[in-house]
C-alpha cells in the first residue's frame, strides 16, 4: 500500500499548478497567463480524479478517502475560480485596479496557493504538510496585498502577522508531536506521519502530546479562523481580490480543518492523553456565536460573508470536536458543502459588487430587479449559505444538530441561538443585495452563461444534501472512520 | 378494482408533488399562466385522489423513494391526519392556482415559486421521516418566503420578509431540536413510534413543538410576524399561507405531540394548548377589530382561529391523558372540522380581499366602501366567509365552534378544580374571542362593502376577472357544504381520529348534524337552514299580503354635510363611520390595555384652517415584552463581539496568546487532576 | 545520547545555551532603544546558532551544524544589519514605546516561563533530562517572544519579537534528537521568506502611512467595517 | 301524520309568539307611564305603529345596496327562528331536540350583525355609530351568555334548552345559588341584547345616546315595521328563554311523557307562561323606571359584572362539586 514518493501521479495533483504557477511566471502576458491558469486548474482537477483509484500512504504523501476528497474538492474550487476569475481580474485590469504586473502576480500566487494548498490536503508528513500550507499563506497574503489600497495592506499586514505567529506555534507542536512520538517510533521519519503516528499514539507520550495538541490546535485554529484566532479572515476576505476569498473560504478552512481531525485522531487514539474534543467544540461554538452576531453591524458585503465563513468553520470544528463517525461525517459533509455554497457566493458577490462598484451593502441592493440573473444567482447561494433546502448545509446543519442532541443535547441551545442569529441576518441581507430598488449599475453585465460555475456549485451542493449518490456516501463514510 | 385505486393514492400524490416541484424551474420556460394552470389541474387532481383515499380509508400506505439525507432514502407514507390535512392543502392550492392567474402582480415571481410552496407543504404532510419532515418545513418557509417578498418594492414588504424568515428559521429550528430529540434510534416515524421518549424529554419536545411549529401556525406568544406576512403576499398566495400553511404547521404539532411523543401523555400536556390558544384567539380577535388593512385584519383573524383549534387540541390532548375518550374524540373532531371550515373560509376570504385590492386599487379600509354595488360576487362571497368567520350558524364556521364550545364544557370533568375554573375562564375567553371575531366581522364588511366608497379608486372599482371568480365561487360553494353537512365531513375526519386519538366522532355525526353523545340532542344545520328560510318566507308572504310594496329612492341625509363634489354623488364619503371610527369603543376599553392602543388628537385651535387629525398607535404586547428586550439583548451581544472582531492587531495577537495559555493551564489542571 | 544528564557537559553546556536565550528574550523584553534591541537579537541568533551546532556535535548530526550556519548567517548577521539600515533610511526614533510597562511585561514574563515549565515537567519525567529542560526552555522563549510581540506598538518591534518567538522554534527543534532535516529546511525557508515579506511590507506600509505604528491601520480599518 | 301535527304546532307556536311581542312592549310602556304617573299609550300602540309602518312606502337612501334593503327580512327571520326553538307553553316541541343554547345565541348574533351591516350601509355617521356600540356590546355580552350557559349545562348535562327546561321543572336540581348568580347574569345580558335601560333607551332619539336606534334610523316603512317587530321579539324570547330556564313550571309536559299531546296541559302552560310575561314586563317597567341610562363606556363594566356572576356561579359549582 505504499507509494512512490515522487514523480508518481499523485505528485501531480499538487504539481501541475505548481509547474503552472511558474509557467505564468515566465511567460509574463496576462491574457495567456489566465488560460495557462485555467488549462493548469483544469488538468489539476483531473488528476485529482483520479485520486479514488489510488488510496494509499508514503512517506510523504498520503491519500487516504479524507484527503483524496478534500483535495478533489480543492481542485474543483480552484477550477471554477480559475473559470470566473479570468473576466474578474480582466476587467479589474481595465478599471485600472490592477495594472499589468500586478495580474501576472495574481496568477502566479494564485496558480501556488493552489499547489501548495494541495499538497498540504495530500501530505502524510507533519512537515511537509507545515510547509506547504506556510507557503500557501505567504502566497494568500501576497494576493491579498495586491490591490494598492490602505485597507489591502492593512489587510494582509493583519493577516500575516497573525497567521505567521500561528503557523509558528503549530511548527512548534508539530516539534513536541515528533518529541511524544519519538519513545514509540523511534528517530526518523515515522515519528512525523500521520498515518504512523496514528498506530503509534497509544505509546506516544500523553503530556507531550497534549501539549503538542494546543500549540497545533491554535495554530491550525487560527487558520481556520476559529475565535478568538480569526481577525485575519474577515479583512483578508474583504480587501483582497474576490475569487481569492472563494478559495480562501473553502480550501484554507478546509486544510486546517483537516489538520486538526487527523491530530484529533491521533489525541483520540491515546488513552492517556486529555480529551481533544472538549476545546475544539469551545472554540468552535464560540466562533458560531460570535461570528452571528458580528453579522449583524455589517456594511462591508465580503467581510460580511467572511464572517459567515467564520460562522461555519465553527460548526465544522464544532462538529469534529464531537467526535465520532456520525458527527466527523457531519462535518465533513458540512465543509464541503460550505465551500461549494460559499464559493458560488463569492462568485456572485464579486460580480454584483463589479456590476455596482462597489462592495459596501448600501451601494448594492435591488439585484434581482436590475440583473435577474445574477440576483437569483446571488439570492440562491445565500439560501444555500443559510441552510435552507434545497441545498446541502440543510442537511448538513440537521446531522451536525441531531449529532449534538445525542452527544452533548444541553449545548444545542447555544448551536441554535448562533445558527438563528446568523441565518436570520444572512436572509435579511438577501432582501437588501436581491430585493428592493435597484442602485446604479456603473460595471459590465452579467449574463447566465457567465454564471454557470456558481450553479454547478449550487447543483452539486443541493446533490450532496438530498440525492446523494450511494458511492460518494460511502465514500465520505470511509473518509469519516478514518478521521474520527 | 377499488383496493387498486386506494393503493394508487400514495404514488398518485407524490407524483403530484414532483409534478409541482419540477413546475418551479419548468415555469421560466411555459410562462406564468401555463404554470397556474397546470398547477390548479395537478392540485386538483391531487384532492380527488386524496379525497378518494379518504373516502375509501385504505390506511396507511408508504412508500420509500430513493432521495434524501446522504444516502439514506426516505418515507413517505399516507395516514388519515396526512390525508385530512393535504385535503385542504390540495383544495386550497387549486383556488390559490386559479385565482393567481388574476394575479395583477409579479407572476413570474409567484407563478415559479407558488407550485414549489405546495409541493413542499404536500412534502411535509407525506413525510413519514425526521429529514422529509423538516426538509418539507423548511422548503415550505422559503418558498413561502420568496412568494411574501415578491412585492419587494415596497419597504413595509421587506420589513415583513425579514421577521418572516427569522421567525421561520427560529420554528425550523425548533422543529430539528425536536426531531433529533425523537430520534435517538432512528428518524424515520415508525422507529420513533417504537421507543417513545421518557417524560422529561418528550415534555422538551412539547416546548419546542408549541415554540417552533406553533410560532408557523401563529400561535401567540410568537405570532407577530404572521400579519405582517401574510399581508404582504399576493392575495392567493396569503390565501394560501392563512388557510393551508397555518394548518400544515399545526399538522406538524399535532404529529409530534400526539403521534410521536407516544401514545399516553399526562393530562396536564394540554394545559399549555389550551392557554397559548385561548391567549391567541383573543389578542387575534381583538387586533382584528383595531387594524386596518384588509389582509391584515384576516390575519389576525387567522391567528384567533388557529387559537381556536389549539384549545381544541388541548382538550383533546387532555381528555386523552386523562383517558375519556368521547370527550378527545369530540374535541379532536372539533378541532380538525375548524381545521377544515377554516382553511375553506379563510381562503376565500383572501381571494375576496385580493378582488378587492386588485379592483378598488387599495387594502386600507380607509380608501374602500360601497364595493358591494360594483363588486357583487366578490361581495356575495366575502359576505358569505364573514358569516363563517363571525361564527353565525348554519354558516362553515359556526359546527366547529359549537363543537368546541361543547368541548369545553366536557373538559370540567377532566381534572380537579384548578382545571375546572381554567376551563370557565376558557369558555368565557373563547366566547369573547367569537363575539370579537363577530364584530370584525361587520367592520370589516360594513367597512369595505357597504356605505358609500372612500376614494375614487373605490368608486370606480371592478369585478375580478373571471379566473378569480370562478375560484371564488368554487371555493363559496366548498364552504357552504362545510357549513351545511358538518357531519359528512367529519366522518372524513374518521380515520385521523382514530390514529390520534383513538376514537372517532361516527355514532355523533351524521348527514343530517351532530351531537355530543349518541342519542343527545346535538346542532342540524339543515334544520336551522330550514328554519330560517321558512320565517323569511312567512315574512315574505306576510308582507306581500299585507304591507305596501315597492321603495321609494332619496338622497342621503347626512345632518346636513356639505354639497358633494362631482366624483363623489353620494356626498363626502368621510363623513360616515370608517374602520378607526368603528373600533374606538373596543380600542378603548380592550385595546387600551391588551394592545398598548394610544389615541391622540391634534385639533387646531380656533381660527387655524388645518384639519384636525387623530392618530392612533398600537403595539402587539409580544412586540413590547418579547421582542424589543430581546432585540436589545442582541444589539448588546452584536456590540460586544464587534469589539472583539476589530481590535488592533497587537490586542488581536494577546487574544491569540491567552488563548495559548488558557489551554496551556488548562492541560496543565487537567494532568493535574 | 540517551544517557545524557546532569553533570554530563554536553548536558550542561546545551542548558547553559538554552538558559542564555532565554535570558536574552528577557533582555528583548526589557529594550527601549531600536539599536539595543536588534543588538540582542543578534546575540540570541548567535547562541542559537552555537547551541545548534553543540546539539549537531553531541547528537552528530552534521546536518545541525548546517542549521547552525543558517541560523548565523541569517539572523545574527544580515538582518540585524537590514534592520539597522531601515532604521536609517526611515530615521524612526531611537526609543519606543511599550504598550505596557517595563516591569509589568518582565513580570509577565517570569510567570509565562514558570508556566511552561510547569507544563513540561510533568510531561517527561521518564524522558530524558535533556529534552525536558531543553524543551522547557525553547517554550519560555517563544511564549517571551509572543509577549514581546503584545507589548510592543510598533509593527518594528513586533517584528522583531516575530524572530525571536522563531529563535525558540528553532532551538526546540534542534534540541530533539533525530529530528530529519525537514524542519531545518522548513524554518529556512521561514525564515528567508518571512524576512522578504517583511521588507516589502515595511517598505509599503511606511509609504502608505509614513509611519510604522500599527494603531493606523486600526484606523482605517475602523472606517470600514 | 305527528309530524304534520308539529309543524302546524311550531307555526301555532310562532305565531303567538308573534302576536305577543308587540304587546309585551305595549305593556312595558303602558306600566312605565302609569309609573310616572302618566297616562301612556294603549296595550296595542305597537301594533298600530307596526299596521301603520306597513302602509307607508319605505324611503331608501340611493347609496344603499340591496343588503339595506333584506336586513330587515333577515333580522326578522332569524328571530322567528330563535323563537321557534325557544320553548313557551310547552316542552317537546318540534325544534325541542335542536334548541341549543348556543345555536339560539348564534341565531340572536345573526340578527344582530344584519342590523349592524345595515347600518353601515346606510352610510351616515348614526348607523356607523350604533353598529359600533351594538357590536361592542355583544362582545361583552357574550361571554357572560357563555358562563351562564356553561353553568346551566353543568347543573344539566346538558346545552339544550328543551332539556334543561325539563331538568328544572322536575325539581332534580333544587334551589341553587348558582342558579341566582345565573339568573342574575342572564337578566342583564338580556337587558343588553334587548337595549333596554341602562344599556340602551329604545324611546330616545338624542344624538349621543342612541345605540340600537341609531343603527336603524334610515328605516322607514315595512322595513321599520320589520326591525321594530324583531326587537319586540327579541325582548320575548329572552323573557321566555328565562323563564323557560329558570321558572319553567306550570309548562305543559313533553307528549313522549304524558303519553299523548292533552290540549288541557297546553292550556295550563299558555296561561302560565302569559303570567309570568306580564309579571316580567312589570318587572322591566319598574326597573327602567328607577335606572338611568349608563354612559357607554360604563356599559362593559355593567357586562362584566354579568361576567363575574357568571363566573362565581360556575365556580361555586365546582366547589359544592354538584354538577351533573
Amino acid at each position: 500500500m505504499t507509494l512512490p514518493d515522487w514523480f508518481d501521479t499523485v505528485t501531480l495533483v499538487p504539481g501541475i499548478p505548481l509547474v503552472g504557477a511558474l509557467l505564468v511566471a515566465i511567460l509574463r502576458d496576462s491574457r495567456i497567463g489566465a488560460w495557462v491558469v485555467i488549462a493548469a486548474t483544469a488538468a489539476g482537477f483531473a488528476a485529482a480524479l483520479r485520486l479514488p483509484g489510488q488510496l494509499g500512504s508514503g512517506l510523504f504523501l498520503l491519500v487516504d478517502p479524507l484527503s483524496a476528497h478534500l483535495a478533489i474538492l480543492t481542485a474543483f474550487i480552484g477550477l471554477t475560480t480559475a473559470v470566473i476569475s479570468r473576466r474578474f481580474i480582466a476587467h479589474e485590469l481595465a478599471t485600472g485596479a490592477l495594472d499589468a504586473g500586478r495580474v501576472q502576480s495574481y496568477h502566479t500566487l494564485f496558480l501556488t496557493f493552489l499547489g501548495f494548498m494541495l499538497l498540504a490536503l495530500l501530505s502524510n508528513n507533519l512537515g511537509v504538510a507545515w510547509v506547504a500550507l506556510e507557503a500557501a499563506t505567504i502566497s494568500a497574503v501576497l494576493v491579498v496585498g495586491l490591490p494598492r489600497t490602505d485597507e489591502a495592506v492593512e489587510a494582509s499586514w493583519k493577516f500575516f502577522i497573525l497567521c505567521g505567529v500561528g503557523i509558528a506555534l503549530a511548527l512548534f507542536g508539530t516539534v513536541v508531536m515528533y518529541l511524544a512520538a519519538l519513545p514509540a517510533l523511534g528517530p526518523g521519519y515515522g515519528a512525523m506521519t500521520w498515518t504512523e503516528l496514528t498506530l503509534a499514539a497509544p505509546n506516544c507520550r500523553a503530556t507531550l502530546l497534549n501539549l503538542a495538541f494546543v500549540f497545533m490546535l491554535v495554530g491550525y485554529g487560527t487558520k481556520a479562523g476559529l475565535v478568538p484566532l480569526h481577525s485575519w479572515m474577515p479583512d483578508a476576505h474583504a480587501e483582497g481580490p474576490t475569487p481569492v476569498s472563494a478559495v480562501l473560504a473553502g480550501s484554507v478552512l478546509n486544510v486546517a480543518l483537516l489538520l486538526i481531525m487527523r491530530l484529533r485522531a491521533v489525541m483520540a487514539a491515546n488513552a492517556q492523553a486529555i480529551d481533544p474534543g472538549p476545546p475544539i467544540m469551545v472554540l468552535g461554538l464560540l466562533s458560531v456565536l460570535l461570528a452571528a452576531f458580528s453579522l449583524w453591524g455589517r456594511r462591508d458585503v465580503k467581510r460580511f460573508f467572511a464572517f459567515s465563513s467564520i460562522e461555519q468553520s465553527g460548526l465544522a470544528a464544532f462538529a469534529i470536536g464531537l467526535g465520532g463517525v456520525g458527527a466527523t461525517f457531519a462535518a465533513l459533509l458540512h465543509m464541503t458543502v460550505h465551500t461549494l455554497c460559499k464559493a458560488a457566493v463569492y462568485q456572485s458577490v464579486g460580480a454584483a459588487s463589479q456590476r455596482k462598484g462597489g462592495q459596501k451593502f448600501t451601494e448594492i441592493t435591488g439585484m434581482i430587479a436590475s440583473d435577474p440573473a445574477l440576483g437569483i444567482t446571488l439570492a440562491a447561494a445565500i439560501i444555500a449559505v443559510a441552510g435552507l433546502p434545497p441545498f446541502g448545509l440543510f442537511a448538513s446543519e440537521i446531522l451536525i444538530l441531531s449529532e449534538t442532541m445525542r452527544q452533548t443535547p444541553w449545548l444545542v441551545p447555544l448551536l441554535a441561538i448562533g445558527l438563528l442569529v446568523g441565518g436570520w441576518k444572512l436572509l435579511a441581507r438577501l432582501i437588501t443585495l436581491c430585493l428592493g430598488a435597484p442602485t446604479q449599475a456603473r460595471g459590465p453585465a452579467v449574463g447566465w452563461t457567465l454564471l454557470w460555475p456558481a450553479w454547478l456549485h449550487l447543483v452539486l451542493a443541493a446533490i450532496l444534501g438530498f440525492a446523494m449518490p450511494a458511492t460518494i456516501a460511502a465514500w465520505l463514510l470511509a473518509a469519516a472512520k478514518v478521521a474520527s | 378494482m377499488s383496493d387498486l385505486v386506494l393503493s394508487a393514492a400514495l404514488p398518485g400524490l407524490t407524483c403530484v408533488m414532483a409534478m409541482l416541484t419540477a413546475a418551479v424551474p419548468v415555469t421560466f420556460a411555459i410562462g406564468a399562466r401555463l404554470t397556474f394552470a397546470s398547477s390548479f389541474v395537478l392540485c386538483a387532481a391531487g384532492a380527488v385522489i386524496d379525497l378518494t383515499a379518504l373516502i375509501g380509508g385504505a390506511f396507511p400506505a408508504s412508500i420509500t423513494l430513493p432521495l434524501g439525507l446522504a444516502g439514506q432514502s426516505t418515507v413517505l407514507s399516507l395516514d388519515g391526519v396526512s390525508a385530512v390535512f393535504l385535503l385542504l392543502v390540495l383544495l386550497s392550492g387549486a383556488a390559490a392556482s386559479l385565482a393567481a392567474r388574476d394575479d395583477h402582480g409579479h407572476p413570474m415571481a409567484t407563478a415559479a415559486a407558488l407550485p414549489g410552496f405546495i409541493a413542499a407543504m404536500m412534502l411535509t404532510l407525506l413525510a413519514a421521516d425526521a429529514f422529509a419532515l423538516v426538509a418539507g418545513f423548511e422548503a415550505m418557509s422559503l418558498a413561502s418566503f420568496i412568494l411574501v417578498v415578491t412585492n419587494h418594492r415596497d419597504d413595509s414588504v421587506q420589513a415583513a420578509g425579514r421577521l418572516y424568515i427569522g421567525m421561520a428559521a427560529w420554528s425550523g429550528l425548533c422543529l430539528i431540536a425536536a426531531v433529533a430529540l425523537l430520534a435517538p434510534h432512528g428518524a424515520g416515524f415508525a422507529a420513533m413510534r417504537a421507543a417513545p421518549p421518557e417524560i422529561w424529554r418528550a415534555s422538551v419536545i412539547l416546548a419546542l413543538a408549541l415554540l417552533g411549529p406553533g410560532s408557523k401556525a401563529g400561535l401567540v406568544p410568537l405570532h407577530i410576524w404572521l400579519p405582517a406576512a401574510h399581508a404582504s403576499a399576493p392575495a392567493p398566495v396569503s390565501a394560501l399561507m392563512s388557510g393551508a400553511m397555518t394548518k400544515v404547521a399545526l399538522y406538524v404539532l399535532i404529529r409530534l405531540v400526539f403521534d410521536l411523543a407516544g401514545p399516553a401523555q399526562p393530562s396536564w400536556w394540554g394545559v399549555p394548548f389550551i392557554m397559548l390558544g385561548a391567549m391567541s384567539a383573543v389578542l387575534g380577535a381583538l387586533r382584528a377589530n383595531m387594524e386596518t388593512d384588509i389582509k391584515t385584519i384576516l390575519a389576525c383573524s387567522t391567528i384567533e382561529n388557529v387559537g381556536l383549534i389549539t384549545v381544541g387540541l388541548g382538550i383533546a390532548l387532555a381528555a386523552r391523558g386523562a383517558d375519556v375518550p368521547p370527550l378527545a374524540g369530540l374535541a379532536m373532531g372539533a378541532a380538525l372540522l375548524h381545521v377544515l371550515a377554516h382553511g375553506g373560509f379563510k381562503t376565500l376570504m383572501f381571494l375576496a380581499a385580493g378582488a378587492v385590492q386588485y379592483g378598488a386599487g387599495s387594502r386600507a379600509l380607509q380608501r374602500l366602501g360601497g364595493l358591494i354595488h360594483r363588486m357583487p360576487i366578490t361581495a356575495g362571497v366575502m359576505l358569505l366567509a364573514a358569516a363563517s368567520l363571525a361564527g353565525l350558524p348554519p354558516s362553515a364556521g359556526f359546527a366547529s365552534e359549537w363543537m368546541l364550545f361543547q368541548s369545553v364544557l366536557g373538559a370540567v370533568r377532566l381534572g380537579g378544580l384548578a382545571f375546572q375554573v381554567m376551563a370557565c375562564v376558557l369558555a368565557a375567553l373563547m366566547a369573547l374571542a367569537t363575539a370579537l371575531a363577530a364584530a370584525a366581522a361587520v367592520r370589516l364588511i360594513g367597512v369595505v362593502l357597504l356605505g358609500r366608497p372612500r376614494s375614487p379608486g373605490a368608486a370606480e372599482a371592478h369585478e375580478a376577472g373571471p379566473p378569480l371568480r370562478w375560484a371564488m365561487l368554487l371555493g363559496g360553494l366548498g364552504v357552504v357544504l362545510v357549513g351545511l353537512f358538518p357531519g359528512i365531513v367529519l366522518s372524513l375526519t374518521r380515520a385521523a381520529t382514530s390514529t390520534l386519538v383513538h376514537t372517532t366522532m361516527s355514532d355523533r355525526a351524521g348527514l343530517f348534524g351532530i351531537t355530543t353523545a349518541s342519542e343527545a340532542p346535538g346542532y342540524a344545520p339543515l334544520f336551522i337552514l330550514a328554519l330560517l328560510v321558512g320565517a323569511a318566507l312567512l315574512i315574505g308572504t306576510i308582507m306581500r299580503a299585507r304591507a305596501v310594496q315597492g321603495h321609494r329612492a332619496a338622497p342621503l341625509w347626512g345632518c346636513g354635510f356639505d354639497a358633494s363634489p362631482e366624483w363623489q354623488p353620494h356626498g363626502d364619503p368621510l363623513a360616515q363611520y370608517g374602520g378607526s371610527s368603528f373600533a374606538q369603543p373596543l380600542r378603548r376599553v380592550l385595546g387600551h390595555s391588551l394592545l398598548a392602543a394610544r389615541e391622540s388628537v391634534d385639533m387646531p385651535s380656533p381660527g387655524e384652517t388645518r384639519a384636525a387629525q387623530l392618530s392612533i398607535s398600537l403595539q402587539d404586547p409580544t412586540q413590547t415584552f418579547l421582542f424589543s428586550p430581546v432585540g436589545t439583548v442582541r444589539e448588546f451581544l452584536s456590540g460586544l463581539t464587534d469589539r472583539l472582531h476589530f481590535l488592533p492587531v497587537r490586542q488581536v495577537l494577546t487574544l491569540m496568546a491567552a488563548v495559548l495559555i488558557g489551554l496551556l493551564l488548562y492541560i496543565a489542571v487537567v494532568e493535574q487532576l | 545520547m540517551e544517557h545524557i544528564g546532569f553533570g554530563a557537559l554536553s548536558y550542561d553546556f546545551a542548558h547553559l545555551l538554552g538558559g542564555v536565550m532565554l535570558l536574552l528574550s528577557f533582555a528583548l523584553l526589557s529594550q527601549r532603544r531600536i539599536a539595543a534591541t536588534i543588538d540582542t537579537y543578534a546575540l540570541q541568533a548567535l547562541t542559537l546558532s552555537i547551541a545548534a551546532c553543540w546539539q549537531g556535535y553531541v547528537q552528530n548530526e552534521p546536518s545541525l551544524y548546517l542549521t547552525g550556519a543558517i541560523a548565523f548567517a541569517a539572523k545574527a548577521v544580515i538582518i540585524p544589519l537590514m534592520l539597522r539600515r531601515i532604521v536609517r533610511r526611515l530615521h524612526l526614533s531611537a526609543t519606543m514605546e511599550p504598550a505596557l510597562g517595563i516591569f509589568a511585561s518582565m513580570a509577565l514574563g517570569v510567570a509565562l516561563v514558570a508556566l511552561s515549565i510547569m507544563v513540561v515537567l510533568p510531561t517527561t519525567i521518564q524522558a530524558q533530562a535533556l529534552t525536558r529542560e531543553d524543551l522547557a526552555l525553547a517554550l519560555s522563549v517563544v511564549l517571551l517572544g509572543l509577549l514581546m510581540m503584545i507589548t510592543r506598538r510598533t509593527a518594528f518591534t513586533q517584528v522583531i519579537g516575530f524572530m525571536s518567538l522563531e529563535n525558540g522554534l528553532i532551538l526546540a527543534a534542534v534540541g530533539v534528537a533525530g529530528m530529519p532535516l525537514v524542519v531545518e529546511l522548513s524554518v529556512a525557508v521561514l525564515v528567508l521568506v518571512g524576512v522578504v515579506v517583511f521588507r516589502i511590507f515595511l517598505r509599503r506600509m511606511n509609504v502608505q502611512f509614513h509611519s510604522l505604528d500599527t494603531a493606523h491601520f486600526d484606523r482605517v480599518g475602523s472606517t470600514h467595517r | 301524520m305527528s309530524a304534520i301535527a308539529g309543524a302546524i304546532a311550531l307555526l301555532f307556536h310562532i305565531l303567538l309568539m308573534l302576536a305577543t311581542a308587540p304587546l309585551l312592549v305595549g305593556l312595558a310602556r303602558l306600566a312605565k307611564a302609569r309609573l310616572v304617573a302618566r297616562q301612556g299609550p294603549p296595550l296595542l300602540q305597537p301594533w298600530r305603529d307596526i299596521a301603520r309602518l306597513l302602509r307607508k312606502q319605505p324611503v331608501v337612501a340611493d347609496s344603499t345596496s340591496w343588503l339595506f334593503r333584506t336586513a330587515p327580512t333577515i333580522c326578522l327571520a332569524a328571530t322567528i327562528a330563535a323563537a321557534a326553538l325557544v320553548p313557551s307553553c310547552a316542552l317537546g316541541m318540534v325544534g325541542g331536540a335542536e334548541a341549543d343554547l348556543i345555536v339560539l345565541a348564534g341565531l340572536l348574533g345573526i340578527s344582530r350583525a344584519v342590523l349592524a351591516l345595515a347600518g353601515m350601509d346606510s352610510g351616515t355617521s348614526f348607523g356607523g355609530i350604533g353598529a359600533s356600540r351594538e357590536m361592542t356590546f355583544a362582545v361583552f355580552a357574550e361571554p357572560a351568555l357563555v358562563l351562564v350557559i356553561f353553568t346551566l349545562a353543568l347543573l344539566t348535562g346538558s346545552t339544550n334548552l328543551d332539556a334543561i327546561s325539563g331538568i328544572t321543572i322536575s325539581g332534580a336540581l333544587g334551589l341553587r345559588i348558582s342558579m341566582a348568580m345565573a339568573l342574575v347574569a342572564a337578566c342583564l345580558v338580556a337587558i343588553a341584547e334587548c337595549g333596554r335601560i341602562p344599556v340602551d333607551n329604545p324611546a330616545t332619539h338624542l344624538e349621543l345616546t342612541m345605540v340600537h336606534e341609531a343603527m336603524v334610523l334610515e328605516y322607514s316603512g315595512r322595513h321599520l315595521a320589520m326591525i321594530e317587530l324583531a326587537g319586540a321579539l327579541r325582548l320575548l324570547v329572552w323573557f321566555s328563554l328565562i323563564v323557560a330556564i329558570f321558572v319553567p313550571f306550570g309548562m305543559s309536559p313533553r307528549p313522549a311523557d304524558t303519553g299523548a299531546l292533552l290540549l288541557g296541559f297546553w292550556l295550563l302552560g299558555l296561561i302560565a307562561w302569559t303570567l309570568k310575561m306580564s309579571i316580567l314586563s312589570l318587572a322591566l317597567a319598574a326597573f327602567e323606571t328607577s335606572r338611568a341610562k349608563l354612559r357607554v363606556f360604563r356599559v362593559p363594566e355593567l357586562l362584566g359584572m354579568a361576567l363575574l356572576l357568571g363566573l362565581l356561579a360556575a365556580i361555586l359549582l365546582f366547589v359544592s362539586q354538584g354538577f351533573a
